[in-house]
């Protein structure tokens, strides 16, 4: 079993010893999963380690067989990773200690089984990002779902199961277009590695064919993106699923949208992508301006944050159209900074919603003056979001503009646009609850604690060393870069 | 003596089950629509045994075949009575558009 | 020592972290940390410009963004023209350090008022060392939000919190247009160096066209941060901030940074004519629109805010006229009297805890020192001879003329004219006539607010020396010497026109003496006026900004909040029915009839036939 | 026929039929006669009998074609891998029924024990029938037992509809069938599949208006076995009537049986078969076929979602599950019938569990209420989680058996020419639907408060078909190749 195996089933580390332990006291179930969380983490570093020092972590096992007439397919269980998904791994098992911790203090009910989904979600992700061939992303993708969807129900907010149940609706319709994208291709192409059948598709001139998998590849990561009109159910889950599960969701899971428009989108399909990519920047644009108008009428923070998750996914389906390196690094960068501004944005929520049991925008005001590091740490977070030079949110969305400047000058000049709208809604949100008089409501408030306060400051470190240094992550993705040009032919 | 075409018994075949069919879809007794389907598969029988004789490739297997049937269709109504008496027991009668118990 | 330049803004940033962290633990002693190490800085910048005296040029660069082939550098730049705005943001900015030491006393959260003060000191520090457009950029967003975090310093206002978001909402416009013009640029030039970029534009890699598109996209930029038409209406609401953040910020460098930004970007403007008058021209209108408001207004920075705008105007014209030095003089120069202003009319509140003149007078009794200090500002902002500002403002007047934009001159001389009739109508109605303020009110002003104002003076008065055609032009040459295209441009002043300065100013001060002192003209009158009321309210700026974009925003916003109720929602909910309806038709067939059961299979195999008969032809 | 070919026949091909023949007469003998102290040690020779036929059937695994009784009787790798499926999947019923816990009708269960046999021998004779007579005799017997086995519960009102009804239902399509048949057998005066399909290949001339009515009719009445719209109505009654472990056994072994029957009969037959020139007479049919499995999936799924009754819900899936194995059927791919065999082997394991689950729960609370599942997880985690195996099974989660076996139909139908990707579009879409239903049990056990407090515990007994089913899912999915592999 090499390394990245090793890291794709350490969370069952956890869960077995969750397992064992059986039901103990919320305590001591608390303690094993937080600890166990690190083990994933660790590993991931190593993984990093291996890839930056350039050695081959593929790893390769037969699983099936079909033969289809003298076609001989295979399906293996292989496993490799690039600079995108190696930093994809990094952010998610930071993101998940992060809210394996922060959900200590959250869950109040059930904690061991929580702790054990949480677990078994974080072992769908990290294999959907090491995954190598389609089905076996596929598989570790709607793995994923099943986590979530409890996860939601049972620990969720009002509309916790209806929110559940347009999770599973809206990804399951997502992932069954992907299944017969992936069934076309694994039929047509005789394999569904990532590089064999971008290999195969540069070669064979079934335009037609390779536009439909495209536009199914579109749906189906247009709906974990999302792609307005395919969005109801993100925002749901947004408001309604506990916080510290909004950290991983926001934070990771929407990246595996963004993940496979490049790497499989872009990565196997160029050319088709290429024809789609008007339809992707007016798609980006929707988004963009269409999540941000909204966010600026919302009275419940969580809306605002869920809209303008929207509007900043519009951004790496910017970077995606433009087709460009700018643009796919800013695509990457995007959701590495989203991943992490997302999820400080929801650790605070669920630190708020200890404090004040609300997030509604009508109710809060002047957090500043009882909670001010909390209400410091939200502006800095709005701060991060709405793009300021410094912190991630800037790198990514310079890059991404400076990719579509290139080819679509008229869409980047629009799309500034929504540059300013998150300013302004970004601004309203924050400054309707910290700033203002303070209306005493919800007693006494204490600031953040140390147990808060850390993570907090991890995530913030992280978003600004990025943004004081985006080549911490720049130099790491620049082979995942190079393969893609040379798909697109630049 | 001349033979009756092949083509008339396949269309007194067919009348006889529709018929047969005709009466299993609208007779209230149970014991009635048992009768019917024993009409429809005595049709069969009538097709099996005129192809036997006149079909394209006659043998004695249409026959056999018809012999087959005639034992299955007596092992239906018996199986068939046997689930009715059940049933009269506990509604005292035999009607079939009284076994509507389960729906949805 | 220059290698060392990276202290620059290294010091404050330092300094802000430690405030930020420790901000609990230091209290009091917060604000002598802030002080010291901004005199330290202060004294590595000196060190670093008396060095660049010598050198003339340093460049230092790290790598810092790769993207593909395309790799963006960070570094530290110094020429003539940003060593002297380092050593004048550096040395305001300790000056105002040391003065809110005074000023800020007592405050709940001195501590972070100085972190905030130090992270702005730190952006502006960064901004002005710049070598590449994209860096420029960082710290020009970085300085808004110093601008940002001071205005909203007191947040438990609901006013503060509104400038503020205002503030970083305007500017942020202008910076879309910044961006997008340095994006632009990137994709004509592949690169962001400004070196790269003039040698681009001599060149004539660009065609004009682009150009002039680029520079006024740039102008945008400039436009937001400068207060400029028509972004200027944050910038007087800014004054909501504590003052000397409008002091440091709003008058001496922040706002200033546009000027700097068109200086910067120089050649790319030069090889435009089109650009060039655009500049010049919402120069010279900002100049006279500003002055005109700052006539009525009854608020005391209100009116120093509109008076910045103004001023700024005037910066921009000269730019905008190929009067580079005469710009950047004039910035040089405004820098020292209007932060003294501020800092005057900051120890003016601070004595008498309100802003509003009408509610002022006499205070030349119990203020001494501010009065003497306030009238020294009012007279370099005058353009009263001697004083720093008639020099700068009358270079700018001799750009204009040499350019021979007569229209936007007259324009300019009556704004001049302007602006000594609105700061000695705000001198007169603060300072003189009588007292309507109880006594005891009166707050002594402390040594440390004292100090500053006092050196200020100084350089208010004399500052205008360093560039003068009597003593020589030493600004003007120590500019040019770092930007070679600027040879053959020098406009030299004649002697009418700094007569026709000094009139413009004695006059103004003379009509203000009428008005306001000696009560000439019936003030009353003119209140009801149409003219008056729409100067009173800024020329409704504020209601047509608020009325158009800001309501149209929400419009737009509560249009896709009925998209997403009543289009997406309603498409979910109309698949959703027809779900159920055919689930529940289905259900409904299933009567519990066996016969049902058979007839519907029997008809199912009846169209099974039938179509296949329809097609097949049997 | 003499003496001397009748003892030439490889008769130890037909061992395992034996071996269900001898144990079905024997435990009939014994449960009539034998002593009451016997009858507890019945259903445990059945469950020997099922295995010593299933280890007799793996020794004939690899074993070349051959048929005997004149052709009646086909041994093939088709009926040897077919087989194996009926006989696995009533051996976990046999389970099922000997870990009944609440004994209400002792007297019954005799009769259950050799009923179910016998329609186990008329499924692998239907599996091994060379001729339309073995085939239909087969049909019948494993129709007529099941009819019984579904009225046996005779103090139930319930369950004497339902078997009236299916009894009314399955004669009235047992009569389609046969009259379909017997135009088969005019138009090519033979009854031996070779011999029809040898006939069919030629011309077939005026003969093919014949063939057509044939083919539909008879497809009419068997598409009835495995309930597939519009010949779905009887279904939800009859599962709902008939004890849980008949239920499981229509809805796999009965179910399986029919689609072994329509392979055999209409890819054997009318796959060969010329029609207009070019085409084969099936490859005509197939866009009826593929609007009747569009029809099963859709109607299926989306009734399902009104459905309270665990057992109703069920039966809709399962009219919805025979709906995706119908896909392969119309694709006509190398890989169709490997992608039948092995759904119809997923869909043994995972039905027939989450019937099991219904059947521990329904006994202990004497309902079938979905409500049964309520707080379930609170009650007994480890049945829970169980039960989540199969129902993610049925709803096509990766790591289980349905994924693959979705899968697998997935890329048969694109790998198909001309491409079915409107039918694989609608198999995707109603697989979300049925994400509804399943995952509402799932609500019912994880999310939901369980109205009284208590305990369900699953005996020992009842634990062995748990784990042979969860065993089976879960394998078959995350080591499909076992399988795929042992079929080649």
């Amino acid at each position: 079993m090499g390394t990245l195996s090793l890291l794709v089933f350490s969370p069952f580390i956890g869960l077995i010893a969750l397992l064992l332990a059986g039901k103990q006291s919320d305590n001591i179930t608390k303690r094993i999963a937080a600890f166990s969380s690190l083990i994933p983490l660790i590993l991931s570093i190593l993984v990093y380690a291996q890839y930056q020092a350039g050695s081959g972590l593929s790893e390769i096992l037969r699983w099936v067989q079909f033969e289809v007439g003298e076609q001989t397919l295979t399906l293996n269980y292989e496993l490799a990773v690039d600079g995108f998904s190696v930093i994809l791994i990094l952010l998610t098992t930071i993101i998940a200690v992060l809210a394996v911790f922060t959900s200590s203090w959250q869950i109040k009910q059930n904690s061991h089984l929580f702790f054990m989904l949480m677990f078994l979600l974080e072992f769908g992700i990290l294999g959907v990002f090491s995954a190598d061939n389609l089905i076996l992303f596929f598989i570790f993708f709607e793995i994923t779902l099943i986590p979530m969807f409890f996860l939601i129900g049972k620990w969720g907010g009002t509309d916790r199961e209806e929110s559940a149940f347009s999770y599973i609706i809206y990804n399951g319709l997502g992932s069954m277009v992907l299944l017969i994208a992936i069934a076309a291709i694994f039929v047509t192409a005789g394999t569904t590695n990532f590089s064999e059948a971008a290999e195969y598709f540069r070669t064979s001139n079934e335009a037609g064919l390779q536009l439909g998998i495209a536009i199914a590849f579109l749906i189906a990561f247009g709906v974990k993106l999302p792609i307005f009109p395919l969005h109801s159910w993100m925002v749901k889950v947004h408001v309604h699923a506990p916080p510290a599960l909004v950290m991983i969701h926001a934070g990771v899971l929407l990246k595996i949208g963004a993940y496979g428009l490049i790497k499989f989108g872009v990565g196997i399909l160029p050319a088709s992508f290429t024809t789609l990519a008007p339809l992707i920047a007016i798609l980006g644009l929707v988004n963009l301006l269409y999540g941000a108008y909204l966010a600026l009428v919302q009275e419940e923070l969580r809306s605002v944050l869920a809209y303008s998750s929207i509007s900043h996914m519009g951004i790496i389906l910017l970077g995606v159209a433009a087709l460009n390196e700018a643009g796919i690094q800013g695509a990457i960068f995007q959701s590495v900074s989203h991943g992490l501004i997302s999820a400080l944005f929801f650790l605070l929520v669920g630190i708020l919603l200890v404090r004040t049991r609300t997030t509604n925008l009508r109710k809060l005001s002047g957090l500043a003056r009882l909670t001010p590091v909390l209400a410091g740490f939200f502006l800095v977070a709005a701060l991060a979001g709405l793009g300021l030079p410094g912190m991630s949110g800037f790198v990514s969305e310079f890059t991404v503009f400076l990719g579509i400047f290139e080819n679509m000058p008229v869409i980047g000049a629009i799309g500034t646009l929504g540059i300013i709208m998150t300013v302004v809604y970004m601004l309203r949100a924050i400054l309707k609850m910290t700033y203002g008089t303070y209306r005493n409501m919800f007693g006494d408030m204490n600031d953040l604690g140390m147990g808060e306060l850390i993570p907090a400051t991890i995530l913030l470190i992280c978003i600004v060393v990025i943004g004081v240094y985006p080549n911490t992550i720049a130099l790491t993705v620049q082979q995942t870069l190079e393969t893609l040009l040379v798909g697109i032919g630049g | 003596m001349t033979t009756i075409p092949l083509q008339a018994y396949l269309i007194l075949a067919l009348i006889l089950f529709c018929i047969g069919l005709f009466g299993a879809l609208t007779k209230r007794n149970t014991i009635i629509v048992l009768i019917c389907i024993e009409l429809m598969l005595n049709a069969v029988n009538l097709n099996l045994v005129a192809f036997s004789q006149l079909g394209n490739n006659p043998g004695i297997t249409g026959q056999v075949f018809s012999l087959f049937t005639i034992t299955i269709a007596a092992a239906e109504v018996a199986v068939g009575m046997a689930i009715l008496i059940a049933w009269y027991r506990h509604k005292n009668g035999v009607n079939v558009d009284e076994m509507d118990g389960l729906k949805d | 020592m220059i290698e060392f330049a990276w202290l620059i803004p290294a010091l404050p940033l330092l300094t802000f972290l430690l405030l930020i962290v420790l901000r609990e633990k230091l209290k009091k002693a917060s604000g002598y940390v802030a002080v010291l190490i901004s005199g330290i800085t202060f004294i590595v910048a000196t060190l670093v410009f008396l060095q660049l005296i010598d050198v003339g040029n340093f460049l230092m660069e790290w790598s810092w963004l790769t993207i593909g082939s395309i790799d963006i550098s960070f570094g530290i730049l110094l020429n003539p023209l940003n060593g002297l705005m380092l050593l004048l943001v550096a040395f305001i900015s300790f000056l105002i350090h040391m003065y809110s030491l005074g000023y800020m006393d007592g405050d709940q959260r001195f501590s972070t008022f100085f972190a905030y003060l130090s992270l702005f000191t730190s952006a502006m520090l960064g901004l002005v060392m710049s070598p590449n457009l994209l860096q420029f950029y960082m710290f020009w967003e970085l300085v808004g939000l110093g601008s940002f975090l001071l205005i909203g310093f007191y947040f438990y206002k609901n006013s503060a919190k509104q400038a503020a978001k205002k503030a970083f909402i305007m500017t942020r416009i202008g910076d879309v247009g910044l961006l997008i013009g340095l994006i632009l640029l990137f994709w004509q030039t592949n690169s962001l160096r400004f070196v790269d970029i003039y040698q681009a534009v001599t060149n004539g890699d660009m065609s004009g066209g682009m150009i002039t598109l680029i520079a006024i996209l740039i102008f945008i930029g400039a436009i937001g941060k400068s207060g400029q038409f028509p972004l200027h209406t944050w910038l007087p609401d800014a004054m909501e901030g504590p003052t000397p953040v409008s002091a440091l910020i709003h008058a001496a460098t922040m706002v200033a940074a546009g000027v700097y930004l068109v200086a910067v970007m120089y050649p790319l403007y030069m090889a435009s004519s089109l650009a060039m008058m655009i500049v010049a021209i919402v120069g010279a209108f900002t100049a006279i629109y500003a002055a005109t408001i700052g006539l009525v207004q009854n608020d005391l920075k209100q009116v120093l805010a509109y008076s910045t705008i103004s001023q700024l105007g005037f910066m921009m014209l000269a730019m905008g006229v190929l009067g580079y030095t005469a710009g950047i003089f004039h910035l040089f120069t405004h820098a020292f009297f209007k932060a003294l202003l501020f800092l005057a009319a900051g120890s003016v509140i601070h004595a008498v805890h309100t802003q509003n003149i009408k509610e002022m007078g006499g205070l030349n009794q119990k203020l001494k020192l501010t009065s003497a200090v306030f009238l020294i500002g009012a007279l370099a902002i005058s353009g009263f001879p001697l004083f720093s500002g008639f020099f700068s403002k009358e270079e700018i007047l001799a750009s204009v003329w040499a350019e021979g934009q007569y229209g936007l001159f007259i324009i300019a001389i009556v704004a001049a004219f302007l602006t000594s009739v609105y700061m000695f109508r705000l001198y007169f109605l603060v300072f003189h006539g009588e007292s309507k303020l109880t006594l005891d009110k009166v707050k002594p002003v402390p040594m440390t607010m004292k100090i500053p104002m006092m050196v200020l003076a100084l350089f208010a008065i004399f500052s205008g020396f360093f560039n003068t055609s009597w003593f020589g032009t030493y600004i003007a040459d120590f500019l040019e010497e770092g930007a070679t295209y600027l040879e053959g441009i020098h406009h030299g002043s004649s002697i009418w026109l700094m007569l026709l300065a000094t009139v413009v100013s004695l006059g103004g001060i003379a009509l203000a003496y009428l008005i306001y002192v000696k009560n000439a003209l019936n003030q009353e009158n003119w209140k009801t006026s149409g003219t008056y009321q729409m100067l009173l309210n800024k020329y409704y700026m504020d209601e047509f900004y608020d009325n158009t974009f800001v309501k149209g925003s929400r419009g737009i916003g509560l249009g896709f909040q009925y998209v997403e109720k009543y289009f997406v929602r309603l498409i979910i909910l109309f698949i959703g029915d027809l779900v159920t309806t055919f689930s529940r038709t289905g259900s409904k067939s299933q009567t519990g009839q066996a016969q049902t059961y058979t007839a519907v299979a029997f008809l199912g195999l009846v169209l099974f036939a039938a179509v296949y008969m329809l097609k097949g032809g049997y | 026929m003499d003496i001397q070919t009748l003892l030439s026949f490889e008769w130890g091909m037909m061992a395992p039929e034996f071996t269900i023949l001898i144990v079905g007469i024997l435990l009939s003998l014994l449960d009539l006669f034998g002593k009451d102290t016997w009858k507890k040690s019945l259903p445990w020779l059945a469950v020997g009998g099922v295995g010593v036929a299933i280890i007799f059937l793996l020794f004939q695994y690899g074993h070349g074609d051959i048929s005997i009784l004149g052709n009646t009787y086909v041994f093939d790798s088709f009926a040897f891998y077919f087989k194996l499926i009926l006989l696995i999947a009533t051996l976990l019923i046999l389970l099922m029924v000997i870990s009944r816990t609440v004994q209400q009708e002792v007297r019954d269960r005799g009769e259950y024990l050799y009923l179910l046999l016998a329609a186990l021998l008329g499924g692998m004779m239907v599996a091994s029938g060379g001729d339309l007579i073995s085939l239909f005799v087969g049909l019948e017997l494993l129709s007529l037992s099941s009819y019984i086995m579904v009225g046996l519960r005779k103090r139930d009102v319930r369950s004497s509809e339902g078997a009236m009804k299916y009894l009314i239902n399955g004669s009235i399509a047992t009569a389609f069938t046969l009259f379909g048949m017997s135009y088969v057998f005019g138009l090519t005066g033979s009854t031996k599949l070779v011999d029809i399909a040898r006939e069919m290949s030629g011309s077939l001339g005026s003969g093919e208006p014949v063939a057509i009515i044939g083919f539909i009719i008879m497809f009419v009445g068997l598409a009835f076995k495995i309930s597939t719209v519009p010949f779905h109505m009887w279904t939800p009654d009859v599962y709902e009537g008939a004890v849980t472990p008949v239920s499981a056994f229509l809805s796999v072994v009965s179910k399986s049986a029919g689609f072994i029957i329509i392979v055999r009969i209409f890819w054997g037959i009318f796959g060969n078969a010329t029609f207009g020139g070019s085409d084969t007479l099936f490859a005509t049919m197939i866009d009826f076929i593929a609007v009747l499995a569009f029809l099963t999936m859709f109607i299926g799924n989306l009734v399902a979602l009104r459905q309270r009754n665990m057992k109703r819900l069920l039966a809709y899936s399962s009219i919805g599950h025979a709906g995706y194995i119908l896909i392969p059927l119309v694709s006509l791919t190398p890989v169709s019938l490997e992608n039948i065999w092995f759904y119809l082997l997923a869909y043994a394991f995972m039905t027939i569990g989450a019937f099991m689950v219904i059947y521990i729960l329904e006994q202990q609370k004497q309902s079938e209420d979905i409500s049964i599942f309520t707080g379930l997880y609170r009650e007994s985690p480890a049945l829970a989680i169980i039960m989540t195996i199969f129902l993610a099974s049925l709803a096509g989660i990766p790591g289980t058996a349905g994924f693959i076996g979705k899968f697998n139909i997935f890329v048969g139908a694109v790998a198909a020419d001309p491409a079915q990707y409107i039918l694989a579009g609608t198999m995707a879409v109603m697989t979300v639907v049925s994400y509804i239903y399943y995952f509402n049990i799932m609500v019912q056990m994880y999310i939901r408060k369980p109205q009284l407090e208590g305990t369900t515990k699953i005996a020992r007994l009842q634990s062995v078909p748990l784990i042979l089913c969860v065993a089976g899912t879960i394998g078959l999915g995350v080591f499909p190749f076992i399988a795929l592999n042992f079929f080649h």
